[in-house]
């Protein structure tokens, strides 16, 4: 963990000692804490740890291949694998707790009810600092993407808002103008925000026999998709009066400061982590020599 | 992770680390690249290191952009750290770009590892199991190149069967150093003509049946027939697999393989080396290759 | 022109030599005919010309620097200069008349009046085949993005469609998901789709002081795109029984090739005239080439 | 486009096409990379191609994507077509690929041109003028190295005046075959210490004045003096600007430099060789160095 002074944040109240995250479901802190042992704790990368996504129920994910490599980023139809609720509060949550870090509990689910079901359960348990509502995964086949529709979005976070105190942070989606979504959040209760998830898109073979991924599309990420990524954070920053968290394809010091200059209160590394494992800490240290 | 006769699990180092090119040789269609690692961690025979290039990553064409995994083919264990191998067969932009390196430029390449769960000895894959069978194909010969000293250390008796499509495609032969190796090609260049399997075949056919493990990495159709046969013959086996990976590290969620089971293992956690029994198929993860 | 007799294409009525389009504003007949001679017009390198998009108003662009470099692909905020209406007419009809195919005049305007306008007076002129209408472009700061919105762009084609026989083709914006928009827009009375517009994106100054863009926000286009445009071009042609001109990165006939399996009639190439004048030509006899 | 005395315009041949490096030398801290154009084309000083490598583009850093634009600095008539000389100063990824494939490999580079207007004989910019007074900054030598040729060709008289930061930007000297060269550097290291506008205006208050035309290629402050200094004393000048070009031909609408009357240029077509009197600043583009 970094000790770095003028880098400390304040979001939504919970305080972090640098402004870098990770991105949901972009490292897995108990697989990492099995390969790399407690050095992970000791130099744990990120100054708040996002869990993967959580449904209701276990998911196995997508047939592969999952990943496809474009120039300067991926594009994953990973497709939510998880333990489903049951399984994160009994297995993940203790070691999850264990980090030295505060946590954030990412949440999916296909009708507002689900999603209570999942804020309830949560919100009971003191090791979680924050919910994250994904209300924009382009690789499941959910009948409704809330975070394409200021109505939609509004509504579920209405309906959540009154369940929890804790902060719920929307995480929007690139699909749609995130705008009015955003401002509808707001004005529901939302405490804070993070983009961008990732971008559909659908490779195809190169040997010119159909689609490449298992699932047909996946989403696009990484630095391909980071000045798309900038323009969204500042659009959202501009509109609403809520913290941001801003990622897509921050891999130095250098993005993470465009993304804070953006308006940006926090930046989250997403597939930059699987070029390096320790790539939240690097980013902060170069975040913190650029000043 | 289990310690196992072959090798202690020792956790990799933290992050990803500039990895100094020592040698770069090269064995038959491939390249044998050699970095030094001070931190002196032993891989064991059958896990993998993700590398990159240090520089050019990505190339002129725009890939690749996530680091390649590489099974550790040879270790030389010094006083100040350990230098290891790796077999690289050039098949894209990535394989191509860790051949470049080692290919004289002077360099480093990033490295995160020893990664993965590795081969285990006879005796813990099946009780009573004395001997070890190696049956490889192409570049799946790098890490029974390993497997096959660590044995010959343990005094573990092993025949080794190794299968190339033809002279373009083969390579790393010198890293086995002894002549008990069995050979087949498929334009018959050297040794058998026709498959590797057939050699396995008439092995299990023979005595070694009852008291020997099947070690195998390859393409995926050879340890899929490779893991009927020894289904068949009731020989338990081990089988490196390979899936595109993007992390390695269980990150990225991206190496999924079915499970016999239902639903998918990760193959950077819980392989690449697996049990024959656990997999509904060893041709069913995504081919790399 | 290519003579490839199995590259032939009918759309909406207009008989194309080959699919291979230019995108509206990537390719300046005028300017291409005065610097390179009737050499152009023997070759000429698409089988339909589409306009650079026309406004009532006669328009500077914006203020530079207007192009920023990505890795394979390019931020552009041209801002849509025009000789407007009248000029176009006057100036730049007659000239795109001489060209040896067929001719589609690409509009825009930010109130269905002004459209109208545009619409009718194009309508009259028997040298034009068909319209397009740009109702996404992220670079001008009209209060209405048409093609975000199902209804909007429903009203918008309803109130065009009495006021031409001409085909009626509706350019579709990537910033919001298209499949709703495009099924408005058919039961609505239009006669194709071309997607996909570029993708709004803010680069940041290297030097680190701002913006690099004179207008700020920009759209990304080129083949960083390609795998987003199929996605969406592929999920509007399942949706839609019209005719689909894609685009988005394309450089080679096996892009182009990927756009028709992807349900495409027709494909446009944007950026990549700006490396090659001729490589309208060059995919289409390598479409041809790959069978 | 008009003929000028300087030389007809000629249309390029159309699309892009590989033309042979047949020669690359260091010149000063820039590189002279000539092409043989078997198209027999004869460009006019000032005009401009835009160039690519065939491989490699874009380089490691995943740029260049778009190609790059290049003045023409010598050109060589011969029997089969004619060599054309393009000096290069290595600023970042296009400039830099540019030059490796002049320096030694052999290779082609991908060609559109010749491009733009080129500049125009003293007599048809300004009625009465005899002489020419060709002032340069930086890489900017480059269109000027190639007027100066054309001009003694034509039998007029001219004065080379031209600035450089320093040694480590300082190249192209060795184009201009004849001793009458002032120079000035920043750094005092050859000529004039200082502003080579300096020697401009010393020039402009003596007797050239009313019989000269200038015409100048350089940094956008450099050209923006020159502009001014023109105007106040009441000569015409041509200046060679640069805006950063998509395309080169018009199709992008990139290259816009603002006019004096309002509105934009496209510079690929009404320039790079602008009227001084036809633009409101010249440093007003966006700078490509
Ligand atoms: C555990 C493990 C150990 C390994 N050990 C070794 C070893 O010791 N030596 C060795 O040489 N190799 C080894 N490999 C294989 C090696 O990692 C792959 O060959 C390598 O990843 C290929 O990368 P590339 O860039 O060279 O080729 P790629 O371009 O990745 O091509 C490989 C295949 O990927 C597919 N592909 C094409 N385009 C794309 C794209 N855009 N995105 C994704 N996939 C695409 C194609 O089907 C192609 O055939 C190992 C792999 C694993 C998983
Ligand atoms: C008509 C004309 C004639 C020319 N003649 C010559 C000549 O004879 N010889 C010569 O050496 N040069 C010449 N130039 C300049 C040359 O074209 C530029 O220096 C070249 O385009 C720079 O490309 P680069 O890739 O080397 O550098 P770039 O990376 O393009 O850097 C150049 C500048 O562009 C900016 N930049 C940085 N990143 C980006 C990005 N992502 N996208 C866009 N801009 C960015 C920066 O400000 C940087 O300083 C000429 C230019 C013009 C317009
Ligand atoms: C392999 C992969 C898996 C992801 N899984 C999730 C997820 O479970 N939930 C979620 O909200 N976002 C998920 N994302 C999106 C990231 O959190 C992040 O929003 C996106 O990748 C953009 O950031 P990047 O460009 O830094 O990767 C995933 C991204 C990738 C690449
Ligand atoms: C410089 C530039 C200018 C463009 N101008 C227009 C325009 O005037 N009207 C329009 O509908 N699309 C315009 N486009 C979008 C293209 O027509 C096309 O939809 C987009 O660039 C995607 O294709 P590509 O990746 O092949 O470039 C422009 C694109 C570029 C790069
Ligand atoms: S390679 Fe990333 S999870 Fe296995
Ligand atoms: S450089 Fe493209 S229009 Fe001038």
């Amino acid at each position: 963990m970094i000790e770095a002074r003028d880098l400390r944040v304040d979001l939504c109240g919970i305080e972090l000692a640098h402004p870098v995250l990770n991105g949901s479901g972009t490292f897995d802190a108990i697989a990492a804490h099995d390969v790399f042992g407690d050095i992970l704790l000791e130099r744990f990368p990120f100054s708040a740890f996002v869990s993967k996504t959580i449904t209701p129920e276990p998911r196995p994910g997508n047939p592969p291949p999952r990943l496809w490599e474009e120039t300067d980023g991926v594009i994953n139809s990973i497709g939510l694998p998880n333990k489903g609720l049951g399984g994160f509060l009994e297995k993940d949550l203790p070691r999850l707790a264990a980090l030295p870090v505060p946590l954030i509990v990412s949440v999916m689910a296909t009708s507002a009810e689900e999603f209570a079901g999942l804020v309830q359960a949560i919100s009971e348990r003191s090791e979680v600092a924050a919910i994250e509502l994904n209300v924009s995964c382009p690789n499941v086949k959910s009948g409704l993407v809330v975070g394409e529709s200021p109505d939609e979005c509004a509504s579920l976070v209405s309906a959540l808002r009154v369940l929890t105190e804790k902060p719920l942070i929307v995480k929007l989606t690139p699909g749609a103008d995130p705008v009015p979504v955003a401002m509808a959040a707001e004005t529901s209760g939302a405490d804070a925000f993070s983009l961008v998830n990732t971008l559909k898109a659908s490779p195809l073979s190169p040997a010119g026999d159909g689609h490449w991924l298992g699932a047909v599309s996946g989403g696009l990420s990484g630095p391909t998709i980071k000045d798309l990524a900038l323009a969204q954070v500042s659009a959202v920053a501009d509109a609403v009066g809520l913290p941001v968290i801003g990622m897509g394809g921050v891999s130095s010091g250098a993005d993470a400061r465009s993304f804070l200059e953006a308006g940006a209160s926090a930046v989250a590394v997403g597939t930059e982590n699987f070029r390096d494992p320790e790539a939240g800490s690097r980013i902060a240290r170069e975040l913190e020599d650029l000043g | 992770m289990p310690e196992t006769a072959l090798g202690d699990y020792t956790a990799p180092p933290f992050g990803r680390r500039p990895l100094q090119v020592v040698g770069s040789a090269a064995s038959g269609a491939y390249r044998l690249v050699e970095v030094f690692d001070p931190s002196g961690v032993v891989p064991m025979a059958g896990q993998f290191y993700m590398l990159s290039a240090e520089s050019e990553w990505p190339g002129s064409s725009g890939r690749p952009y996530l680091p390649r995994a590489f099974s550790v083919a040879s270790v030389d264990v010094g006083a100040d750290g350990v230098t290891l191998g790796f077999l690289v067969h050039a098949v894209g932009p990535g394989t191509q770009r860790i051949e470049e390196v080692g290919g004289g430029r002077a360099g480093s390449l990033l490295a995160v590892g020893p990664l993965g769960r590795g081969f285990a000895a006879p005796h813990e894959v099946a009780a009573g199991a004395k001997g070890a069978i190696l049956i490889g194909g192409g570049i799946g010969v790098a890490p029974l190149a390993l497997l096959r000293r660590n044995l010959i250390r343990l005094g573990v008796p092993s025949r080794v069967l190794l299968g190339y499509r033809d002279a373009d495609n083969a390579g790393g032969l010198d890293l086995f150093d002894c002549s008990e190796i069995k050979l087949a090609t498929d334009d018959g260049h050297a040794g058998h003509r026709g498959r590797v399997t057939d050699l396995l075949e008439r092995l299990l056919a023979g005595d070694d049946r009852g008291s020997a493990v099947v070690y195998s990495c390859g393409p995926p159709a050879m340890l899929e027939a490779v893991r009927v046969m020894c289904e068949e013959a009731g020989v338990a086996c081990q089988l490196a697999l390979e899936s595109p990976m993007g992390c390695g590290y269980g990150a990225c969620f991206g190496c999924a393989v079915p499970l016999r089971e239902g639903g998918y293992m990760r193959l950077c956690l819980d392989g690449p080396v697996v049990d024959g029994s656990t997999i509904a198929r060893a041709d069913a993860g995504a081919e790399v290759q």
